[in-house]
């Protein structure tokens, strides 16, 4: 469901699998308690292995979202496959938040670009 | 009426897979696009976590109904709880309405965008049904 | 009881693979290994194969129910159909007996061998049910 | 679901997918034209692709076993998966049919040890 790399003030979340209601608690409470446990300036989304998105899924990204944003941090997302691409264009969150096609490029654009 | 079938499941989270598989696996006998597959898992999807989450309200052992039907390359799909129900069906469909602050408020308009046709019938206290049809165009037919 | 299913589909050639796929997502609940899930899948395979061959003997409009349960580490598939029935269930048993030239008469064999338990009950005239139960190792647990 | 090959005194049909009901009457009749099309002295079947065989899927190709059987002709199986390769040896077909891991491997020894 989610693995993280933490790094200076920056939290790479790493999700994989099925993103549902059968995931979204656990996924929640890791979240938060990864939020909890680090300084966090910058959330940064790997969903190139997330093979299934849906708003259930997507409201607990959005929640985590919220979070960062209102602490004045910055959030940002990598290489969703084209069905996780299109929830996200649909729910407009690509008006406020960038799209990497990879950790690299995210890395480095990050500081400039990141929603928030 | 070319072929259908009828799934029950308990009303929790695990089965909302379940149910996405099973639609998936019936519609891909039309031999669908990669890309209509997704969109009929996305909207059943949104619709099964709604009679879990809403309809009964997060109790494990609520009954929803699956049921898929092919007509020609017209797939219609119906999910049905006996759960809560909607008072303001017109209301639920708004965009970004939601009765959960921890939800998006987007299912329905999940429904309506993957879909060609959403039609929730709906009566407090008794359950709702909702009804999605798509044409789908044959992806070996082309 | 954990989790339970109810699958009714039409005895139809093409529903065998829809019924393999849901009783195989429902089974992956919990988390068994690979060759566990081709078990299943085949012993629903041969069940559901013989509802539609024998049971309505070919007519696509009879109705086959699948239904599912987990019990613990303990799951169950039961596979009925209302169909023609079986008037010898001792012989149908047997290795190689088959009431069709063109089939082996592994069926039964195949249940049996791939799932720990195999109980056939069926009135001539009124139709047959199968009650399968496996026991299965989590991959992730050992 | 199937795909021929044929050389010489040898068809070679490639099966792919799920060989189950749904396939089992469009390749009984797809096998029994391509025997009646060529004279065949070798049967081949490549199980490489095949992704789920049951009995009546076996009993398809067993059933076109026997009718090159009793011409003199002979039959033999290549790199089935493993849950396809259990159906054979629990149906007892390998005791009496040869499994070879390729087409090369199974051309080379063809002729000495193919069943039938
Ligand atoms: N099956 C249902 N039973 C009861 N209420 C429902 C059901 N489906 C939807 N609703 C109501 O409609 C609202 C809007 O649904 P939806 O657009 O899917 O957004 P969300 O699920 O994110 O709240 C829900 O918040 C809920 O109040
Ligand atoms: N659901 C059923 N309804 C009626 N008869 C059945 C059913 N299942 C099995 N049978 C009978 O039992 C026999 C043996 O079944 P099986 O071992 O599966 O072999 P096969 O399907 O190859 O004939 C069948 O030939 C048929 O006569």
């Amino acid at each position: 469901m989610v693995r993280f790399e933490y790094s200076e003030d920056t939290l790479l979340a790493r999700l994989f699998g099925e993103i549902d209601l059968k995931v979204a608690d656990s996924l929640r409470r890791e979240l938060e308690s990864a939020l909890d446990r680090h300084s966090v300036n910058f959330l940064v989304f790997d969903l190139s292995a997330v093979s299934f998105l849906d708003s259930t899924g997507l409201g607990v990204i959005l929640g985590r979202y919220k979070r960062v944003a209102e602490a004045g941090g910055k959030v940002a997302f990598i290489a969703p496959p084209p069905q996780v691409k299109r929830v996200l264009e649909l729910a407009g969150v690509l008006r406020f938040c960038p799209l990497f096609s990879s950790w690299e490029e995210a890395r480095v654009s990050l500081r400039g670009e990141a929603c928030g | 009426m070319d072929n259908r079938f009828r799934l029950e499941i308990l009303s929790r989270p695990e089965n909302v897979g379940l149910a996405r598989v099973t639609v998936s696996a019936f519609a891909a006998q039309l031999d669908p696009t990669v890309e209509e597959l997704e969109e009929v898992k996305g909207a059943v999807s949104e619709a099964v976590s709604n009679a879990i989450v809403h309809g009964y309200q997060g109790r494990p052992d609520g009954v929803v109904v699956v049921e898929g039907f092919l007509d020609g390359d017209l797939l219609e799909v119906h999910v049905e709880d006996r759960g809560k129900g909607i008072e303001d069906v017109a209301r639920a469909l708004e965009p970004e309405y939601t009765t959960d602050p921890q939800r998006l408020g987007l299912g329905f308009n999940f429904m309506r965008f993957w879909m060609d046709e959403v039609e929730v019938e709906s009566r407090p206290g008794e359950g709702t049904r909702v009804v999605m049809r798509k044409k789908l165009r044959s992806a070996s037919k082309g």
